[in-house]
């Protein structure tokens, strides 16, 4: 692997959309079953992933912020199950005062007997969500924002690097607004309340808007927005497909609100028209002759690791087609969850990144938040705030 | 802003993850009790159901008193033995076993699904809400077509028996009354064991003392037993949720009533259930804990910040 | 203050085809935030679809946002709006740095509305998205509910582009009735967003897939009174007081900064 | 290589042209050398080369500008960006992606070239300004000099034909100029650049020009010429001359080492007259205005400040030198009292400045920052003037009249942010001033300050001084110690290495002597002036 790895013209490390589409492939699983056991196996696969390949930087700890956010999710949900009468049958748990509502709040009522069944389904569902979530926190820890910026599709160029740039100076506007601050004292002033919030908002916003001029300057002058001209015909294909793909995708969200009123309830016409837009995007980025340095390359590598996401979203669904039994939590009657063979097997498949990918490379922490210029914060020009 | 500093929250939560499964399984053998203990018990309401198969499966009628303030889906509990989706969604996916698998299905023809209707003064009412979000009130009758296939809405046929509670139930009772056709309290627990489906003693009952049930007493035979065929043959080889697939009688059926009756098979499948279940479930325990362990292994190696 | 400083600025010049894009994704944008309140009453099937809705619309939303900003981008994004855009951004994001997630104090929102004001609709949408974007990218904080906050932001930045023409006092006021208004809008959308999930749907108050349109809404807004209401009323507040405190210099200093952008630059041969 | 023609220029909202009919013509490997007063065009000037003047800032435009045989006239900025390469006055406000490698490889990515290429030129670039080892680093990490180089190379990797530089040196230190200038040289005679550069600081770069074109604002005429005709001549000169004008040296020496050549006689004259006295203050006068005691200051595991002893009378003026990062900043901070020590204590007239009030301490001692800018807010000088006198409670019109003892006919109206480097310190200057404060902190006040705004300074320093005020500066510019520090005090890691009267630490330091003394050496003569005033006192002896 290591020789792999040196032979590539990357940085290093897992292309960053590897990460995101293994993560999204569990997420997928994830919604596709209510059995906690294979909740659980999902998060836990996921949580062993980035321990094992996570890198120094500081993004790398946003799984943990993840967690604590399933977690919440799973007892809002709890909660209001039980705050608001469930229309669950089952083992009577206790029961809430029956609080009645006005007519006006037709059908919602609040109180009553709480079921052993609601609330472990209202865990479950909670449980899925929350899941979802830890594999979305997989992908943030595992996947650096600065290279997944840059393997944007070529159409959304500008966004990305006004993303990119908004990346780079955030930390001096948390920097120039310590300037500020000891400019204020030094000249008597408040820091604090309106009058402090005021004088230390304004300055901070102009100087980072002379900032700008300055920027664009300087993008101009080193050849940013220099286009090819694209052929019209290339043009007009690029625009008819996504404006083709917008509207099956459209037909398609319709299908699925409204099912049965499309075969397989509109989710062909999704795909297709996804495809469609996907192509429109790709002609429209022609009109720029950009090259990539040392673009994040795909290689075995990746296609491992993509590789085994996808076979557990696949066991996932083949478990359902097949009408595989466990996927779905019962709770009539309420038993131990079963632990289908197929999905379970699927999932473990999914932790295959956390010997195929690369091991990181030790330097590339590379955070806005952690970059400040030398720890001294007034050692050096604060760059945000020079005029 | 990113997560938290110490990696014991980390662990907090993953075991939170790993453990929410052993809750689950404690939780299992409380399904031995009946689903609505009597501190919760208001006045009772009758009720009067209209199950039908669909098709030539045919349908039956039960008369039933519930707690007031019930719903639709609570009282249906009562008479038979939904089905209920896994993600919650407020229908019925089977009713008695009917059909063995899916949910909703969307063919060519239509939907598969159950209609849920109202009788209100002798005609069917179509309902666009689940059954979860209704009361049920003294002298309803709440009917229950299995549309095989159906469009979904209210040109679907509806059940084919009277919408009318006297017609079906004979004069409403008053409210308190606690009694209600079918075996007597007393020989519930002993019925239990004699009887596979839950659904088919009641309704049986119901059929012999009336009349204009009649058809939906003989027809229901083979909608109730059903299951005890489809159980074993529908897709769920382990533990099938269908109530009748398991035909152990449960030692305890503590409740007296209608509803002891109408859950006397949860138990049974429940027990036969846990009884099997628990292993993989402990297995797949084993495996989120071991890789929960692994995880913070590998989370101390590294080191946090640069 | 001269006139032409009260016109919104062409930082972002919204062409036919892109404003066709925009509409049409705008459309699914809000199904994809109201589909509960959409989807009417049809019993069994779609009840099974209902709980895959969401999600469909998490993986959709990301491709139709990179569509439309992709496309107001191409030829009309020149180095200046992209400078001014990255380090609004920036400071947005630095803004939302203290509230980072889901819900809760959002004063990210009173510098996207004079922004949008100042240098019109467009710039208003791009930035509105590029804002949670970036603070998302910053905290490490992507997750599902990014496209639909992007979307909301973006809705709020063009809609401040299209306030119309008003000067001094009005014009603070207006900033801040709207600043308040589109805080409980944007609050409510995403509520609404997380309704399914957060309610599931066997409670009283859940989404009821076969229930319609009108009941469900009567559920959302019970929902809605009950959880979120009272974040949304702080945001607003939050965000209409920095508008009326800080509006004037802010408002001062963007049109200085469009003033010496000189987007439509103009040169003279003679 | 570049080619003005008649060319004239005049801003969208200016009345009068800016630059008017220049003709001016760069030859290919030609290292031009721009300079001028502040506001005297000389940027525009520059930025008119890869056409952001008038594509960018809009305008009216006459004649014609070519480089490379393409006129600017019909080619946007970024069309040029292969032939010219432009590094602005802020190299970190240039920055467009977030790491070294990534910004030296911006332009390329733009001209579309492949990336093999690419990655080759990046690496020499790398090796030609010595900043491999900073490669991954992320570019806000970076110090001024280091900022710089990547903003230099970020333009050179793509090997233009032209690199234009305006200030590429005013914030860094002695020596990290000096690698920035050697690097621009080596560019100049291996690969033939032609390379166009502001300057402020003209002793760091004239011995690197080979021309120097004039600005002399107002829309004058340019004037052009070898660099040695022009300095004999221009209004703005470096010490070296100015010593050359003193003692009629022709042709004017433009390098020290030329200039030692003629000095000999020189320095037999003043061997004999009485070498200066040196501006220390006696003893006596060493009243603790300023205290120190063991002052440590840390952030997180490094030491900013490490056990400084301090002890600075009234009537002192004190220039805090070192290279960037040493440690200068921080030391002013803690005088003025802007956070607490890690350990040690501080004192201003024996009292500790992080226990006043703000309103209190502004009265105690007052410091004026790096970037004077950031002390102003307000619309315009006149509501920042009268604000600075109703928040200090000073009676209506003082800080007014400080400002125009500091630098008069600053215009009233004007924007804070729009006035030049010169007046806007000035005006910080006067804020600071308004309250008289016993203790005056500077740090870097000559940044970006052309002659005349710098020797206004210095009488302004002397003055304070002579009224018994006690400054202490932080800088870089060896020509601004020599002039008005009676002491000088170099840091190295955060500790004092060096203490002692400024014309005993800088005359025996290779890095901090002036150039005079660098001419005079052995002899301690430090500034022109004091030469000039020995040799009238032998004329007049004589």
């Amino acid at each position: 692997m290591k020789g792999h790895r040196s032979a590539r013209s990357g940085r290093g490390g897992l292309h960053p959309a590897a990460w995101w589409l293994w993560a999204g492939c569990l997420a997928g699983a994830a919604t596709r079953t209510t059995n906690p056991l294979l909740l659980a196996l999902i998060a836990a696969v996921a949580a062993f992933v980035v321990a094992a390949r996570r890198t120094a930087a500081p993004w790398s700890r946003s799984i943990v912020f993840f967690f604590r956010l399933g977690l919440v999710v799973i007892v809002v949900r709890v909660v209001i199950q039980i705050v608001f009468v469930n229309r669950v049958p089952g083992h009577v748990l206790f029961t809430l005062p029956h609080v009645p509502l006005p007519s006006w709040a037709a059908g919602v009522s609040i109180g009553g007997p709480v079921t052993a069944q609601a609330v472990i389904e209202a865990t479950v569902q909670g449980m899925r969500l929350a899941v979802v979530l830890i594999c979305f926190g997989a992908a943030n820890s595992l996947a650096s924002p600065y290279r997944l910026l840059r393997c944007l599709p070529a159409i959304l160029y500008e966004a990305g690097v006004a993303v990119t740039v908004s990346l780079a100076f955030a930390p001096e506007v948390v920097m120039a607004v310590a300037g500020i601050r000891d400019a204020r004292r030094l000249r008597g002033r408040p820091t604090r309340g309106v009058a402090g919030l005021r004088g230390m908002a304004i300055p901070v916003l102009e100087s980072a808007l002379d900032r700008s001029l300055e920027l664009a300057s300087s993008m101009d002058a080193r050849g940013y927005g220099r286009r090819v001209a694209v052929a019209t015909g290339t043009r007009r294909w690029g625009t008819g497909s996504t404006a083709a793909g917008l509207l099956l995708v459209f037909v398609g969200v319709y299908g699925v609100l409204d099912a049965g009123s499309l075969p397989a309830g509109g989710v062909p016409f999704l795909a297709v028209g996804a495809v469609l837009v996907g192509t429109g995007m790709a002609f429209g980025g022609r009109r720029t002759n950009r090259t990539r340095y040392r673009p994040d390359t795909w290689g075995a590598a990746e296609w491992a690791v993509v590789g085994s996401g996808a076979l557990a979203l696949a066991s996932m669904i083949a478990a359902s087609v097949l009408g595989v039994s466990g996927l779905q939590l019962q709770v009539y009657p309420l038993h131990f969850p079963e632990l289908p063979l197929l999905p379970m097997t699927g999932i473990l498949v999914a932790l295959v990144p956390a010997v195929a990918a690369p091991a990181p490379p030790s330097v590339g922490a590379r955070s806005p938040l952690r970059s400040a210029p030398s720890p001294r914060p007034t050692a050096e020009p604060v760059p945000g705030s020079v005029a | 802003m990113i997560g938290g500093r110490s990696p014991r929250r980390l662990v907090a939560t993953v075991l939170f993850a790993g453990a929410a499964s052993a809750v689950l399984a404690s939780a299992g053998p409380d399904a031995l009790l009946p689903f609505r203990d009597v501190a919760g018990a208001a006045a009772d309401v009758s009720v009067a159901f209209v199950i039908d198969f669909g098709g030539s499966a045919g349908s039956f009628v039960k008369c039933v008193t519930v707690p007031s303030g019930d719903t639709g889906l609570q009282a249906l509990f009562a008479v038979s033995t939904p089905r209920l989706p896994a993600d919650g969604s407020p229908f019925v996916c089977a009713l008695n076993g009917v059909p063995a698998s899916g949910c909703g299905q969307v063919v060519s023809g239509g939907d598969i699904y159950w209609s849920y209707w109202h009788g209100t003064s002798g005609s069917w009412q179509y309902s666009n809400v689940g059954a979860g979000s209704v009361q049920v009130h003294n002298g309803d009758v709440e009917g229950w077509r299995f549309q095989n296939p159906g469009n979904g809405n209210p040109t679907d046929p509806p059940p084919r028996s009277s919408a009318d509670y006297t017609a079906e139930c004979g004069p409403l009772p008053p409210d308190t009354a606690t009694t209600v056709v079918g075996t007597p309290p007393a020989t519930a627990p002993a019925s239990a064991p004699a009887s596979p489906g839950s659904a088919s003693a009641p309704s049986v009952a119901t059929g012999s003392r009336l009349p204009g049930s009649s058809p939906g007493s003989s027809t229901s035979a083979p909608a109730t037993t059903t299951p005890a065929h489809s159980g074993p043959s529908s897709t769920t080889p382990q533990a099938s949720p269908g109530a009748t697939a398991n035909p152990k009688g449960s030692p305890t059926a503590p409740d007296s009533g209608p509803r002891a009756q109408s859950l006397r098979a949860l138990p049974a499948s429940a027990h036969g259930g846990s009884g099997n279940a628990a292993a993989p479930a402990l297995f797949g325990g084993l495996i989120v804990l071991a890789l929960v362990g692994g995880t913070l292994f590998r989370w101390r190696k590294r080191p946090h910040t640069k | 203050m001269e006139p032409r400083d009260l016109a919104p600025s062409t930082a972002i010049r919204l062409r036919p085809r892109a404003s066709v894009l925009l509409a049409l994704t705008s459309l699914i944008g809000i199904i994809a935030f109201c589909w509960p309140l959409l989807i009417h009453g049809h019993a069994g099937a779609n009840l099974a679809h209902s709980v895959d809705a969401p999600w469909l619309f998490v993986a959709i939303l990301p491709l139709l946002l990179a569509v439309v900003l992709g496309e107001m981008a191409e030829g009309t994004l020149d180095a200046k709006a992209i400078a001014l855009l990255g380090i609004l951004a920036a400071c947005g994001a630095a803004l939302r740095i203290p509230s980072p997630g889901v819900a809760g104090f959002e004063p990210v929102f009173f510098l996207l509305i004079p922004s949008g004001r100042v240098f019109g609709r467009g710039f208003g949408f791009v930035l509105g998205a590029i804002t949670i974007a970036a603070s998302a990218l910053i905290t490490g904080g992507i997750g599902p509910w990014l496209p639909f906050q992007m979307f909301g932001a973006a809705w709020m930045g063009f809609g401040a582009g299209c306030l119309p023409p008003a000067q001094g006092r009005a014009e603070l006021t207006m900033l801040a009735a709207y600043a308040a208004v589109s805080a409980v809008v944007y609050g409510t959308l995403l509520n609404l967003w997380f309704w399914p999930f957060g309610a599931g749907t066997t409670t009283t108050f859940s989404f009821s897939p076969g229930a319609g349109g009108l009941a469900n809404l009567h559920r959302f807004i019970f929902f809605d009174l009950t959880t979120s209401l009272g974040f949304d009323i702080t945001r607003a507040v939050t965000n209409a007081t920095l508008v009326f405190l800080l509006g004037r210099p802010v408002l001062a200093a963007l049109r200085r900064a469009s003033r010496r952008a000189a987007f439509d630059a103009l040169v003279v041969h003679v | 290589m570049i080619r003005f023609s008649d060319f004239t220029f005049t801003y969208a909202d200016a009345d009068a042209p800016t630059l008017r009919q220049v003709d001016l013509t760069v030859e290919e490997g030609e290292l031009c050398l721009v300079v001028g007063r502040t506001g005297s065009g000389k940027t525009t000037l520059l930025r008119a080369i890869n056409g952001l003047v008038p594509h960018f800032t809009g305008g009216r435009v006459s004649g014609d500008l070519s480089v490379d045989g393409r006129s600017t006239r019909d080619v946007p900025p970024r069309e040029l960006a292969d032939v010219v390469g432009v590094v602005g006055q802020n190299p970190a406000a240039s920055f467009v992606t977030d790491t070294v490698e990534d910004e030296l490889a911006y332009t390329m990515e733009n001209l579309g070239i492949a990336p093999t290429v690419m990655r080759r030129r990046v690496e020499d670039t790398l090796d030609l300004l010595g900043l491999h080892e900073l490669r991954n680093r992320p570019l806000s990490t970076l110090s001024g000099g280091q900022q710089q180089r990547v903003a230099i190379g970020a333009v050179l990797s793509a090997l233009p034909r032209v690199l234009v530089l305006d200030e590429p040196t005013s914030a860094l230190d002695p020596a990290a100029a000096e690698d920035v200038l050697a690097s621009l040289t080596r560019l100049v005679h291996d690969v033939g650049m032609t390379v166009v550069l502001a300057e402020h600081r003209l002793e760091r770069v004239i011995p690197f020009a080979d021309r120097v074109v004039l600005v002399p604002g107002l829309g004058r005429p340019l004037v052009v010429g070898p660099t040695s005709a022009i300095m004999a001549t221009s209004p703005v000169a470096p010490p070296i001359v100015e010593l050359a004008r003193v003692v009629g040296w022709t042709p004017v020496p433009l390098s020290v080492r030329d200039a030692r050549r003629l000095a000999g006689p020189l320095r037999q004259q003043l061997a004999e007259a009485s070498p200066p006295c040196s501006r220390v203050v006696p003893a006596s006068g060493r009243t603790g205005a300023v205290h120190t005691e063991r002052l440590t200051v840390e952030f997180g595991d490094i030491r900013a400040l490490d056990r400084v002893d301090l002890e600075v009378g009234s009537g002192e003026v004190v220039a805090v030198m070192g290279r960037n990062g040493s440690g200068k900043s921080t030391l002013l901070a803690q005088l003025a009292g802007l956070r607490p020590p890690t350990g040690g204590r501080v004192q201003i007239l024996g009292r500790v400045p992080t226990d006043l009030s703000a309103s209190k301490l502004i009265r105690l001692v007052g410091l004026v920052p790096q970037d004077a800018g950031s002390l102003l807010y307000g619309e315009t000088v006149e509501g920042e003037c009268s604000t600075a006198d109703d928040e200090t409670g000073l009676d209506p019109g003082t800080t007014a009249t400080v400002l125009d003892q500091v630098l008069p006919g600053v215009p009233r109206s004007r924007h804070p942010r729009d006035l030049s480097e010169g007046q806007r310190l000035a005006l910080a200057l006067a804020i600071i001033l308004g309250p008289a404060p016993p203790v005056v902190l500077l740090d870097e006040p000559t940044r970006g300050l052309d002659y005349p705004s710098k020797a206004r300074l210095v009488t302004v320093l002397r003055a304070l001084a002579a009224d018994g005020g006690c400054v202490v500066m932080a800088t870089h510019d060896v020509e601004l110690v020599a002039q008005v520090a009676s002491r000088a005090i170099v840091l190295a890691e955060g500790e004092v290495v060096s203490d002692g009267p400024a014309r005993d630490v800088v005359c025996h330091s290779p890095v901090f002597a002036p150039q005079v003394a660098k001419v005079l050496a052995p002899e301690p003569w430090l500034t022109v002036d004091e030469v000039r005033a020995a040799l009238e006192v032998r004329d007049h002896g004589a």
